[in-house]
């Protein structure tokens, strides 16, 4: 057999879709405390988007801006050509996206099947009445569900901690589950917040592999927040650096790499 | 007894369309997948693999090309095998652990034209050797995931090879009727299959075996312990391996039972408790594992229960296997043992998933004794067997009943079996191999002119026609008078013992057999705290003349066995001594996994070995030990060495070792 | 990580809140004058009219009123105060509070009866729970440490009826008189006249006020001067920082106890001065809850302002109001206007921001 | 030790998502619906139903209702015994209006007024959270119950404030009033049970159930995953308000027999259901069954137990001595299992799943 004929296509070349996420000279002041100040970028469908800063530099805030946990004082966000300035956290899932946390946000009471079917309530539609019931349209509804989460249990490969309640879960998985309630969600837009923190090398790896294989296999487009350097350079298309609320660079691993601004403001610092 | 479906259904493509006439709504496979057990009937089953096969066919598989198949139990790859059973093609598989050389190798020697693996793992090992594989044309795998970017010319799913193949089926009646020809085509003498061998020594060998070998075998395993397509089994070991080819595949399909595959090699024992087979297959250290993993548990378990599980285990020991033989046990036991089997004989089926056994098999290697009593005496019909792949796998088997730990039974039916001069067993059934694949020499090695097959072991029949066997052949030696030494045979008699820890036996070469041993501090120290012997070290307790008394009384009970057994008379042992130090993988005695190194320890404690041939009473020895922490010193004693009895041999030699009928 | 940003949950949008609510108000106003105009039956205006009338009208008997309703608050108060130490100090919501000012209470008239004199009594009364104080931590507290906080708060429920069985098995159930002469505590009323009528002044409502101002005051120099004080501050702000002044956690909740204990005594006294020393107090002391709801669970000066706000409002609506519904409004117009209030502010009047963080 | 799981395997979804998945537990569930529908009517006299069987059910009920509230979505609430009341008013205003339609109708439809204002009251959840929300649902007992007291047109201006319960019938056997048996009104008060449980078991096994868990466990996170924290939260109110207003109607017209209506609904029975819930365990029904078992039961144990024990106790110190022991246990318990009775029983029967072996 031609090995090359069977061979990997090496890195895929993405197709940089339109503006999927624009953020539009945004402000945020908690008080008198500015945490973030006029920053604009955008997010293109289907590419891999890092967020990186030293420590207080208003990343997670950014976040909590897009999914709508935060609304800026000033200027704008669009998603899908939708222009707002204000939106509700739920408004946000409903319109596609999803998000994690940086310390885990999981439901600790519930098993992992369960915490990640959560990601389902937008999609399920039955009533109250058939709920009650728990059978027929209600039960197949479930029983639908529960598919497209196992397979992204099967994807995830936590299929022996399906039952377990997530709350004694080592930290890793617990990051895993969390990625999979988000995917469950079918978002167009998957912001991670620091997604390897805490982890070890192989779970490093692994999550990476998760995070590339989510963005190649289901197209989905993927805002995150890392400190790991080399990470934010394997998996990135574009990155853009925040430094005290401030946006400093604005490009490719490469180009922000090279910039004086960040070598100044972060990578510059021994990490 | 003739193949009672041979006439008409003598592949195992039409006795899966059998199976999907006569059961069609039975389940035939199960997946323990996405959470649940994925389940086929037969009709189903039945379906998947006429479309696989329209699929092979579309992708140009021809008649007498090999197909080798590699991964984990999975159903699409047991399909895949019936699949080109279905087209003539002769499926080959493959350990999936097998390093890319080895691999590379049996492909290459199978002149695989094409590959179906379980996933990406696979398909990158394939990959990876690709260019010494020149006959390979395709490449078909069972789970997409990170297989989407990789050029799908030459690869395909399978979901999709079976989905287009059945979409062109129920488009083309043609098709269908080219289809069926083609299977119909085949024949029960045609090659079926191509099982490597493993072998301890040199290249792989392909072991042929026809539908018709393979159908026989299973029907001798069905019928023997009256399998039926109510069974369950959980298909969890290699699939090049002839005993999941035959339990997991022929079995299944012609019996019509069903093969539940789990999810994964690590879910093997959750997913066993949850089927509740009735049929198992494990080896030994799978049992041994389970029970050490009891006993360790039930260290942690309160007083009370702790002390109530040993009553039981106990009771069970004492009439537990006689009630499974069906033997007659007084009422108070009978009673007893029904209360142990609530508490806790049922329990622990339960959580071995061994709940609803009909019978269980354990092969590969010998089972202690201790062991297998163990499960039998809680209830689990386990048997031994004695097989290999060029037997298509059955050569002895034990009867209900008839069930000892120390024999592997009587021949299986069919089967002829015949011990050479030098030990050697030697066997001849229908469903023996018809030769190795490309290697001819091999093969006449193997196969003498008669018909039989060397199996390589050496062993004897008992008085009651059950086989046992003593070692590999090569291993057996001789002694000075002709007699055989079985080296290991001999030191695992006296392991089976408790107070003995490692045995050495000298003799190859020599007048007579003698052994050199380790008494086991543990259960000998507790054996002196009962009879107030005192003693400071082992070497203390190893020298003392009660602990040899009570070693020659073993080595007696051997001798004695050993005279009542067929050639094995002459391998008495003489003379014994105790070690004055216990044998160490640190010094070298021992290899890592604990088997001694005869040679070796033979020349290191020299003097001894001379003190056990030349008559004399007692040996001064001193050797160079290691101690824990690293540092080095020099251990001296004086060794005493015993006489043993020995005794008449009782037996007549047979020169006409036992047939079966 | 730093920039784990806070969200003030009545930070942003709190000012449309507060719009959309004056809008309403002003709303609910304007339908109530216009519907005065055109009401026949005169049920709005006797709701929005008439009270205000009687107010101006009568300015003797608002004054008479509101003075009633300061001197409930400040009962309403130290009770809350009594809430608020132990709830700084240990994040124990101690539903206990309100019956430790029965107990405290009963245990002091008790011993009067069996014979102990009056000051005596009250130093005895200080020992018993001192004792409960210690009982409390040894057999409640440690045990429970690091359960969640809804554990505690049931633990507290327990203490309740244990109190509640012990006080009764002991004392017995029957009402008490307070042993008012006896601690020399002031009787009888003095009158003022005002605007045209007579304000009646209770001297042990007056007695009550000062010495709560006096005890609120030793508490207040206590916190700030002491090297316990500082402790319990610091302990409140954070368990390791009250490691580190050296007194051990265990020893912080006793003390908080006690002082929980005193001020219940002294609770107790005022209030068993001005009716029955009985169990029945148990409900009035429920009162205290809406006053922490107003004053926020951690706010000393909170508990104070909410107390008198509390006692002044349901005197008012009682009075002025209670009539027109049938009377008795008093049991639950409290949480209804600490309700309205935690509308506006969640976190009480004087409570911490809540902050979220994610 | 009974346990035989070995075979029990899902081939289905649906098998997999039972509420009770392993054979052995429903053959116990099968046992115990058994022994309540035929044991108790034929071997339980007419003292033990009523005063015992009666009551555990009622209780059962309204501590389920609380426990969707507090176990589930973790909204502590100190109003049960309010909403119990709206309930059991709202059923009688019921009879008066429609006196042809069938009293467990209008049970049933009671709970729905309850629902209605407790949905009300639970408003201010969403600003309010904790200790603030649970104070919060005092002012929804305190008002009720002032209510019940207070407008007598609830108690149709009866001069005593009692309400009355009326003779209904059923296929003519009275299912209330004075002429109806012992037997009837535990086997209407049964079945409303077993089916409310069904019903409540449903809800909190699916969407609906974890979407409260959601908000109970991570309030932010479950709103980032699309699910309204004011309608949940709201509809934990409802269902459980309707609950606790069934268990109060039936209360009323199964048990007590109306009365002393104006009595019962204190916050002294608020607070006895949450202890139900606290002791019983939060977030499960079966342990919503076991605290009501556990302290309704606990009050006549001590009664009947203590003398059989050789404790000579008056009425009133006994009940005082009561008082005392209960707290004790309260507190005694909490220190043992803060998880309740659910946890023993989880822990009970996983010891028996793995028996013998300790884990």
């Amino acid at each position: 057999m031609n090995a090359a004929v069977m061979n990997v296509t090496g890195e895929p070349v993405r197709e940089k879709g339109e503006v999927l996420l624009s953020v539009e000279n945004v402000s945020l002041r908690f008080g008198g405390v500015k945490a973030i100040t006029d920053v604009s970028f955008d997010i293109r469908k289907g590419e891999v988007r890092a967020i990186i800063g030293p420590n207080g530099a208003g990343k997670t805030s950014m976040l909590n801006c897009i999914n709508g946990f935060y609304q800026p004082q000033e200027g704008q966000i669009t998603f899908k050509g939708e222009r707002r300035q204000k939106m509700k956290p739920h408004r946000a899932a409903a319109a596609g996206i999803a998000r994690t946390f940086q310390n885990v946000a999981l439901f600790k009471g519930m098993s992992t099947l369960d915490n990640i079917m959560t990601g389902r309530t937008l999609k399920m539609k039955r009533s109250f009445f058939w709920q009650a019931l728990r059978h027929g349209p209600a039960m197949a509804e479930e029983i639908e569900h529960r598919r497209v989460v196992e397979d992204i249990i099967d994807f995830l490969q936590i299929e022996h901690i399906r039952k377990l309640p997530v709350g004694k879960l080592p930290y890793g998985l617990q990051k895993r589950v969390e990625l999979g309630r988000a995917l469950a969600m079918e978002p167009e837009l998957l912001l991670l917040d620091e997604p390897m923190a805490g982890m070890n090398l192989e779970e490093k790896e692994d999550m990476c592999r998760f995070i590339l294989d989510v963005n190649q296999q289901f197209g989905t487009t993927i805002a995150l927040i890392e400190h790991d350097m080399g990470v934010v350079m394997d998996l990135s298309d574009r990155v853009v650096v925040l430094e005290y609320g401030r946006k400093i660079a604005d490009g490719t691993p490469a180009e922000v790499k090279a910039d004086q601004a960040v070598i100044d403001a972060y990578l510059g610092v021994a990490h | 007894m003739a193949s009672a479906s041979a006439g008409q259904a003598d592949t195992f493509p039409k006795l899966l369309l059998r199976n999907s006439r006569e059961r069609g709504g039975r389940v035939a496979f199960r997946h323990k997948d996405l959470g649940i057990w994925q389940s086929w009937n037969w009709e189903q089953v039945a379906e998947q693999v006429r479309g696989f096969a329209r699929g092979f066919q579309k992708l140009g598989l021809q008649r007498g090309e090999k197909v080798a198949i590699i991964g984990y139990n999975r159903p699409r790859l047991y399909w895949s095998m019936a699949a080109a059973q279905w087209l003539g093609a002769i499926p080959v598989p493959v350990y999936a652990d097998s390093v890319a050389d080895e691999m590379a190798y049996v492909l290459d020697h199978a002149e695989a034209v094409f590959a179906v693996v379980q996933d990406q793992e696979q398909v990158d090992k394939i990959l990876s050797i690709s260019e010494r594989l020149p006959a390979l044309r395709q490449m078909l795998y069972d789970e997409p995931r990170g297989l989407r970017d990789y050029d799908h010319g030459k690869l395909h799913a399978i979901d999709q090879v079976i989905a287009t193949g059945a979409k062109e089926l129920a488009a083309d009646a043609q098709a269908v009727a080219a289809l069926e020809q083609e299977m119909q085509a085949g024949q029960g003498s045609d090659l079926g299959i191509i099982l490597y061998t493993s072998g301890t020594t040199g290249r792989p060998k392909g072991v042929m075996l026809s539908h018709f070998n393979v159908i026989t075998a299973a029907e001798i395993g069905c019928q023997f312990d009256g399998l039926n397509e109510s069974d369950e089994i959980i298909a969890y070991l290699p699939i090049a391996w002839v005993g999941d080819h035959v339990f997991s595949y022929a079995q299944a399909i012609v019996a019509g039972f069903c093969v539940n595959c789990p999810e994964g090699p690590e879910t093997v024992i959750e997913d066993r408790r949850e089927v509740g087979t009735t049929y198992a297959f494990a080896p030994p250290r799978v049992f041994e594992t389970m029970l050490t993993l009891t006993m360790v548990r039930m260290e942690d378990a309160g007083a009370l229960k702790r002390k109530m599980f040993h009553y039981f285990l106990g009771v069970a020991k004492k009439h537990g296997e006689q009630i499974l033989n069906g033997e007659k046990v007084p009422l108070g036991g009978r009673l007893l043992y029904m209360l142990g089997d609530v508490l806790v004989y049922g329990p622990l089926r339960n959580r071995f998933g061994l709940t609803r056994i009909k019978v269980g098999y354990t092969a590969g290697e010998a089972i202690g004794p201790e062991l297998f009593r163990f499960y039998r005496s809680i209830g689990v019909n386990l048997k031994q067997l004695y097989g290999q792949t060029e037997a298509g796998v059955y050569i002895t088997m034990q009867p209900n009943g008839e069930i000892r730990a120390d024999t592997v039974g009587r021949p299986a039916p069919l089967v002829e079996i015949r011990i050479d001069d030098n030990g050697e067993v030697l066997y001849r059934s229908p469903s023996i191999f018809g030769g190795y694949y490309k290697d001819a020499e091999k093969t006449a090695e193997t196969m003498t002119a008669d018909g039989y097959v060397r199996s390589g072991d050496a062993g004897f029949f008992d008085d009651e026609g059950h086989l046992k066997i003593i070692d590999r052949a090569k291993d057996v030696g001789k002694l000075n008078g002709g007699d055989l030494f079985p080296p290991k045979y001999i030191e695992n008699k006296l392991k089976f013992y408790p107070n003995i820890k490692e045995v050495v036996a000298f003799g190859q070469g020599r007048d007579y057999a003698t052994v050199a041993l380790n008494i086991d501090l543990t259960a000998v120290g507790n054996w002196a705290e009962r009879n107030n012997v005192v003693y400071a070290s082992y070497q203390e307790l190893a020298g003392h003349d009660l602990v040899y008394d009570m070693i020659a009384q073993h080595v007696d009970e051997v001798n004695r066995s050993l005279s009542a057994e067929p050639l094995m008379g002459g391998a008495q042992i003489k003379r014994f001594l105790i070690l004055h130090k216990e044998l160490d993988a640190d010094d070298g005695e021992l290899t890592r996994t604990q088997k001694v190194r005869r040679g070796f320890i033979a020349e290191r404690y020299a003097p001894l070995v001379e003190a056990l041939y030349d008559g004399s009473q007692d040996a001064d020895i001193s050797t160079e030990v290691t101690f824990e922490d690293g540092r080095k010193g020099v251990i001296s004693a004086r060794v005493k060495v015993r006489d043993a009895k020995t005794y008449p041999t009782s037996a007549s030699e047979r020169s006409s070792p036992a047939r079966a009928a | 990580m730093s920039d784990a940003t806070l969200r003030p949950i009545a930070g942003i949008n709190f000012n449309s809140f507060r719009v959309r609510a004056a809008l309403i108000l002003a709303a609910v106003l304007l339908l109530g004058i216009i519907g005065i105009r055109f009401d026949s039956s005169g049920t709005l205006h006797k709701i929005f009219v008439d009270p205000f009338d009687q107010m101006v009208s009568a300015p003797d008997l608002l004054v008479q009123t509101i003075w009633e309703g300061l001197v409930s608050g400040v009962l309403y108060a130290l009770i809350a105060l009594g809430f608020v130490l132990i709830f700084k100090a240990s994040g124990v919501f101690n539903f206990a509070q309100g019956i430790m000012v029965v107990f405290a209470a009963l245990t002091l008239v008790g011993l009067y009866e069996k014979g102990v004199p009056a000051f005596l009594a009250v130093i005895l009364t200080l020992g018993v729970m001192f004792v409960l104080a210690v009982a409390i931590e040894r057999v409640v507290l440690r045990p429970l440490v690091n359960q969640p906080d809804i554990i505690l708060f049931m633990a507290t429920f327990g203490i309740t009826y244990f109190l509640i069985g012990l006080g009764e098995t002991v004392f017995g159930g029957n009402p008490k008189q307070m042993i008012t002469d006896q601690l020399h505590l002031p009787r009888g009323a003095i009158e003022l006249k005002l605007f045209g009528g007579f304000v009646s002044l209770q001297k042990i409502d007056i007695a009550a006020a000062i010495i709560a101002s006096l005890m609120i005051a030793v508490l207040a120099v206590f916190f700030q001067y002491t090297r316990i004080g500082r402790a319990l501050r610091a302990v409140a702000d954070s368990h390791k920082a009250a490691l580190s002044v050296g007194i051990s956690l265990n020893q912080i909740w006793v003390i908080v106890w006690f002082t929980a204990g005193i001020v219940a005594l002294i609770t107790g006294i005022m209030w068993g001065a001005r009716s029955d020393v009985s169990f029945a107090l148990e409900i009035v002391a429920l009162k205290a809850l809406p006053v922490l709801i107003l004053g926020g669970f951690t706010s000393i000066p909170g508990a104070i302002i909410g107390g008198l706000i509390i006692g002044i409002g349901e005197k008012l609506g009682e009075f002025y109001w209670g009539p027109l519904i049938g009377g008795g409004i008093e049991s639950w117009l409290a949480y209804f206007i600490a309700l309205g209030f935690l509308l506006f502010r969640p976190q009480g009047l004087f409570g911490d921001k809540i902050i979220e963080r994610i | 030790m009974f346990y035989r799981e070995a075979g029990q395997f899902k081939s289905t979804y649906q098998a997999d998502m039972a509420v009770f998945p392993i054979k052995q537990d429903r053959i116990g569930l099968a046992i115990i619906l058994g022994i309540a529908f035929i044991g108790i009517p034929l071997v339980g006299g007419d003292f033990f139903i009523s005063s015992v069987m009666i009551p555990f059910l009622v209780f059962s009920l309204a501590a389920i209702g609380l426990n969707i509230l507090t176990g589930y979505t973790g909204l502590i609430s100190l109003g049960t015994a309010a909403f119990m009341g709206v309930g059991a008013y709202a059923c009688y205003k019921l009879t008066t209006f429609f006196p042809d339609v069938n009293i467990i109708v209008l049970i049933l439809v009671s709970g729905l007024f309850s629902a209605a204002i407790g949905v009300l009251f639970g408003l201010p959840s969403l600003r309010i959270k904790g200790f603030y929300l649970a104070v919060a649902t005092l002012a929804a007992q305190f008002f009720l119950q002032w209510a019940f007291v207070r407008v007598p047109w609830l108690f149709n201006y009866n001069a005593s404030g009692a309400i009355e319960v009326p003779q209904r019938t059923l296929f003519d056997i009275s299912l209330t009033g004075a002429s109806a048996t012992p037997e009837t009104r535990y086997f209407v008060c049964l079945v409303l049970v077993v089916v409310l449980t069904w019903f409540a078991s449903n809800l909190v096994h699916g969407k609906i159930g974890r979407s409260w868990m959601a908000v109970r466990d991570m309030d932010i996170a479950a709103e980032l995953m699309g699910i309204k924290l004011l309608n949940a939260k709201l509809l934990a109110f409802a269902v459980s308000s309707f609950y606790a207003g069934v268990a109060g109607a039936m209360m009323i017209f199964l048990w007590y027999g109306g009365g002393e209506a104006n009595d019962v609904f204190t916050i002294r029975l608020s607070f006895n259901i949450l202890f139900m819930v606290i002791i019983g365990g939060l977030g499960s029904l079966i342990g919503s069954f076991l605290g009501a078992a556990f302290i309704a039961s606990l009050p006549t144990i001590m009664k009947f137990g203590l003398p059989a024990l050789g404790v000579p106790l008056s009425g009133a110190t006994a009940e005082h001595v009561t008082f005392m022991l209960v707290g004790a246990l309260i507190i005694l318990f909490l220190i043992v299992e803060p998880h309740g009775l659910a946890r023993l029983w989880q822990i009970g029967k996983q010891k028996l799943r793995t028996w013998p072996f300790p884990y």
